[in-house]
């Protein structure tokens, strides 16, 4: 099986739905002759036509509200916003239009959009290439939230996400597109290469929305996490020596409950990890859902490890990440109590 | 040699110096409010444009070529109901007896629905008096299957592509026969079966939504088109911008429509940016077709609306067309008019009701009498009053019944989740 | 003292400010001769001229971004959004701008602007006049974000609002404009004369953002309420004749979590309610910090009771609304365990 | 008499039908990317302007008056460097030589910092080569306290303010001269002081805010004017939308600037909808007065802003210019346009070198000699590489010092609030 990095892994569920679905059509700025500022659509553009897949207008809210009416002729348009930093524009068709079309049309309309966007820190974007803003879509009834932390898991889910008749917004941890990283920057880049989830079939196949995975079995704490900071939780549960059970989320909306109850209730103690600025962020969710169903079985506060409160600060890049030393932080919180 | 040119000091007067001896200091413009609720209506402002004028160029022109007209306003019928100049479609009699009934019937609803309203049977509602050529004269000149992305002052466009009027009652008793479940505000209509929208509560969006729709049609190799409306108010709203920049650079084969009906509940065109050009002259940035029409004109919106369907459907690309109206009725059932506006105003409206001018041009055609009209009345009073009892039996908004509170979970989702179920389980049911 | 509406006390807040300072301005769609469509700018335009209160085009961004410009040259903008429904196309200029002027600018440019918008359901509004959307801004660093329950909170904190340096979004419970609401839509409408904090002095004073008001005192349990749920809960306690404690929470961000700690920590259980949607919702902070803070004082679980995660149906308005019942249960939930 | 008519039958053929024997199905036009990275550069699209031809109407005209010029390019220098025709703005040779110094600075301030980022010194940068005369030209023609709502890509607007280039560099290495602590990427400058305000990583959000810092500036009865720029591709956003609007209602005292360099990183103008129509042309839906310049041409540059700020400080309302340029540069360094457009491009483009022409413009007056601009270049590039080396001791991004993380917290309020306070706390700072 080929080692795929992420963009590979993205760019070949998009040749596949493409060729498969002949409704899928993919745009986005720069996504079309270029192959994306990230090179995620590479090729496309040349092997399916540029019918198919196309450049489009800097207008991120243009972008959303064409994909609602292709959605509602019968296509499956898949959208890239360039940064999830510059989704902002697009939430009134994202939030009012999208997420809303099948129920106020009762059942008649929908929009099977797929929004792909960059998100995420640690390339030193500054505070306009980094944000973390999946906890605006979580709250938002109708819409999926996905972020996958891994080649593999990226083809699969966005295969399912392409194919989900509900809208999806599909965020890339940027910082993982070419190789894992567990936080520390101060180490070489890693490639994906040799890395279990980066065996990727060529093929089809797809792993299912709402879905979390057991990526590290434990007994002491639970620790959540998705996208860049799995990687994180495995190095900060590593170096902390912590005999810790950490969960990828991969789908927040819906939310796998299940696994997350059945490990904290066999843990008794929970941590929560993510980029996003902490206040309302994902993580004051899951505190909050663990808390309502495992509270019985909690051995002490859940714990949140997020992102500061303020902006991701371009050279302060490392103070703001929440690296492994204070996700270990967290662990050791969560198991004092 | 001297090089060390200094960058700093820039050469024209400091700011605070006024240039050529104008004024000295800046002033903000507020468009004035005019004319306030106490003065006499006052349409001075509004051009008089006379019938038949306007030359009506070929589909296929470039678009520039119709960049003169959104300073014109294509009028077909004159004030004594006679159908002049390049723009009368010269429909048949049937067809125009058709238009005229479906714009009484529109009116009649609206009338029906709003008394609905005063009388506690439904929360709300928007009437269309004084727009009806516009929903139904578009609808006549569509194709049954183009897909119209409407806001909530098109019903004329429904009527007139005969969707039942029960069916439309019904979503807005929010009864059991409701099609959108009791979850939409009056008036929101959606029907794919009549391949309308479904409406957003949200200004402006379906626009730029008829742009993709219309890309998509175009990608699949289909021959539908799409049009969108949207109010001139909204055309402030970011979806207008969409619609016009997607539209022009993908050529999309859509009609997009600004029903200029001078009046954003309170504000007046002017506010929207009426004061310095028209609405239609917005299509000139961006290199697109546009037409500025008499919406009071049945003939004339009818031909500007097959113009610009026949242009989309020779891949031509959109055309923007102003429909130039009046809004008669108050904002909706929530709004006070008479605190903004001059109570005849609408009637001294220059360009007429669109109803009364289409009969008087099937009398000067000697197709149509006060017999028949009379007739045609009580027959569309009896029609409304008919379904509209039919529709209460069903269930009035007051008196219910409703849609039971377990589909309140359903189509959130294409399949409910697991959180959704037990949020259902919470409210138990 | 005379006895206000919220409507009377929000116009009085905004005539006092303009009154006091020749930088504030208000405009908004509707809001200048027509005094806006639940007129609480009535009459301001003729008193103060429209140079000062004017109608503005049907364009949220736009509004939003020109109050940012004009917050830079040192105007005090207040700005009419018609709905809290219609803020989506503002998010833009309001989270990428307004909130992070003074920190991108190393503290040289900010905005102070207040956003003021009706919020919240009960008036039969549907799915897009009917939303409670303070999360999403709440999760945004940079901005403040209050609700008032009443009129004597309104006005005062409305100044504050206008007087503040930082950006305040200030959602305003429609339902609560003419009277107070506990949640029986059956029961005949009341008014605010005769409610204490209906006595709304007519001149200048002040509610300080981030502090939270103790409505009603009780030892078995704390109930976190804002807007118009702090008559639904006085409701639940009342009727459930439980001996809860009622905190009005007035400012979310930033929050009085003194005041949260010191009742939970008293009480032992705690109860969160609120319209938005639930998952993601501010609920979910609240229980994260409740837990993060009270955990060893909590007896159970805090529950949340909020506004379901579907649009708000029309017709379906009392099943959707979390009212008296539904709070009373999670009282009792939360009495139990 | 027969008054029963249906309304459900619309007249017009079915969609399927082809109209006018026209062609039987819809397609969607994709703008081609023309020319590829293989194939030779092709400007052939670009229509060749004289210079002098257009004719500089008074600053009192009607708006519509400017509308022509949105198919025009308005250019003053020649190319053999003779200036000519009446939007020659006859500045004397010591301006011409002070604008001539300050693009070579802004561009060697530019190669400089491009080759730091290379160097691993600074994380990103930007260069505006071929755009100097923009960012020069426009600032030497406004006040001093006119306020400038910029893009990352009119460095040169600080650069001839005199604002110093140590400042600048120091925000790029994010060092603890660094007048921004550390917190936007490299070229996002700010500063109060020049009247030069934040610039956003998101892209448009300037424009409006422009318009509304011209009203704020008009309602206070001041004098200072403001002007906003934004890319050819970032007028599809919905800023750009706003800012004409509000602009066009309210009559601000701003100047709106679109800079089409015909590159949005990989997408060529075609995709913001360049292909129909010009940006100009956007002004004309609102009224607004518009000049269409030549980019490249200092002198009309200069002219043609002097011109607007001129008009909007006599309370004539705003004006858009499209500064019609080439973007020579990669979009940043991050950019590879080797991918998508022929590498000579820029060399091949029909209006030449801003600097190259200023220069020869000299020559052709007799104020400037081969010696004297030998001198510059030489002097120019001392004084950057010198005030280089100072920035550099102050620190870089790679080696730092940096502001210490307990500033991270600051600012993001006026006061910084409890949560912060413990979120600093838990930092352990
Ligand atoms: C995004 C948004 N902003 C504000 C509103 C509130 N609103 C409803 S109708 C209306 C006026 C619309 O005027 P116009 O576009 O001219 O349409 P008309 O009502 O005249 O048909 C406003 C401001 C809304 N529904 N959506
Ligand atoms: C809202 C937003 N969307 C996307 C981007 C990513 N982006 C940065 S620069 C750029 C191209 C801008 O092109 P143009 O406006 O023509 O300006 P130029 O770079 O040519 O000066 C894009 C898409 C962004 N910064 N902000
Ligand atoms: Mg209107
Ligand atoms: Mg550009």
């Amino acid at each position: 099986m080929p080692a795929m990095t992420m963009v590979q892994a993205l760019n070949s569920a998009m040749d596949l739905m493409l060729a498969r679905d002949p409704d899928v059509v993919i745009f986005g700025e720069d996504v079309g002759f270029y192959g994306g500022v990230f090179r995620v659509t590479e090729g496309l553009q040349k092997k399916h036509g540029d019918q198919r897949v196309f450049d489009a207008p800097i207008a991120e809210g243009g972008m959303l509200a064409v994909a609602v009416g292709m959605g509602a002729y019968g296509l499956r348009p898949v959208v890239e916003i360039q940064f999830a930093d510059y989704i902002y524009p697009a939430t009134d068709q994202l939030i009012s239009e999208a997420a809303r079309l099948r129920y106020r049309s009762g059942g008649e309309f929908w929009a099977p959009i797929t929004v792909r966007a960059p998100c995420g820190g640690g390339i030193f974007g500054g505070q306009t290439h980094s944000q973390s803003v999946e906890a605006i879509f979580t709250h938002v009834c109708g819409l999926k939230t996905v972020i996958p932390s891994n080649p593999y898991d990226a083809k699969g889910l966005l295969i399912s996400a392409i194919e989900d008749d509900d809208p999806v917004v599909f965020f890339e941890p940027k910082r993982l597109y070419h190789g894992p990283f567990d936080g520390h920057p101060e180490r070489p880049a890693v490639p994906w290469t040799g890395h279990r989830q980066a065996e990727v079939p060529e093929g089809y196949y797809s792993v299912p929305l709402g879905k979390a995975a057991l990526v590290r079995e434990g007994a002491a704490v639970t620790v959540l996490a998705y996208g860049t900071m799995v990687h994180v939780a495995l190095a900060a549960a590593e170096e902390s020596g912590t005999d810790a059970e950490i969960i990828d989320l991969r789908t927040l909306l819906p939310l796998d409950l299940d696994t997350i109850v059945a490990s904290v209730k066999k843990t008794g103690r929970c941590v929560v990890a993510h980029e996003a600025t902490r206040t309302g962020g994902f993580g004051a969710e899951l505190a909050a859902l663990v808390q309502e169903h495992c509270f019985y079985h909690l051995e002490a506060p859940v714990v949140r490890v997020t992102g500061w409160d303020t902006p991701y600060p371009h050279a302060l890049e490392w103070a703001y990440f929440p690296g492994p030393n204070r996700v270990a932080d967290g662990i050791r919180r969560a198991l004092e109590g | 040699m001297d090089t060390a040119i200094p960058v700093s000091e820039p050469s024209p007067p400091a700011a605070s110096a006024a240039p050529d001896g104008g004024p000295p200091v800046l002033k903000l413009h507020i468009p004035a409010h005019h004319p306030a609720p106490d003065d006499p209506p006052d349409h001075s402002a509004v051009p008089r444009f006379p019938a038949g004028i306007v030359e009506r160029p070929d589909i296929a022109v470039p678009a520039h070529v119709t960049h003169p007209l959104a300073d014109k306003l294509i009028r077909a019928l004159d004030d004594d109901g006679t159908a002049i100049g390049g723009w009368d479609p010269k429909l048949d009699p049937e067809t125009l007896r058709r238009g005229l009934r479906a714009m009484m019937l529109t009116r009649a609803y609206d009338e029906r629905m709003f008394r609905q309203q005063r009388q506690g049977k439904i929360t709300f509602y928007m009437k269309c008096t004084g727009e009806e050529a516009i929903g139904v004269g578009q609808a006549f000149a569509l194709a049954p299957d183009d897909m119209l992305f409407p806001t909530y002052r098109q019903q004329g466009l429904l009527i007139a592509r005969g969707w039942p009027l029960l069916d439309m009652m019904c979503q807005c008793y929010s009864n059991p026969r409701d099609r959108l479940k009791g979850r939409q505000l009056p008036v929101l209509y959606s029907s794919k079966e009549a391949s309308f929208f479904t409406i957003s509560g949200n200004l402006g969006t379906q626009f730029p939504q008829a742009v993709g729709w219309a890309m998509a049609s175009a990608y699949k190799g289909d021959r539908r088109i799409a049009a969108g409306w949207i109010g001139e108010g909204s055309t402030a709203e970011p979806d207008f911008h969409h619609a016009l920049t997607f539209a022009s650079v993908y050529r999309a084969p859509v009609i997009l429509n600004v029903v200029n009906n001078q009046w954003a509940i309170s504000s007046h065109q002017d506010i929207a940016g009426g004061e310095a050009a028209t609405f239609a002259a917005r299509a000139i940035g961006f290199g697109l077709a546009c037409l500025r029409v008499d919406g009071n004109d049945f003939l004339a919106v009818y031909a500007a609306t097959l113009w610009a369907a026949q242009r989309a459907r020779a891949n031509r690309g959109a055309t923007l067309i102003e429909l130039f109206t009046y809004r008669a009725a108050p904002h909706s059932t929530s709004d006070e008019p008479s605190r903004y506006r001059p109570e005849d105003e609408g009637l001294n409206w220059p360009y007429g009701d669109p109803i009364e001018r289409l009969s008087r041009h099937l009398s000067v055609l000697g197709e149509w009498s006060a017999e028949r009209q009379a007739q045609l009345d009580s027959e569309i009073v009896d029609e409304v009053r008919e379904i509209g009892r039919e529709a209460e039996r069903h269930g009035t908004f007051d008196q219910g019944p409703h849609f039971s509170a377990r589909t309140m979970f359903e189509d959130v989702f294409k399949e409910m989740p697991e959180h959704l179920r037990r949020q259902r389980q919470e409210l138990g049911i």
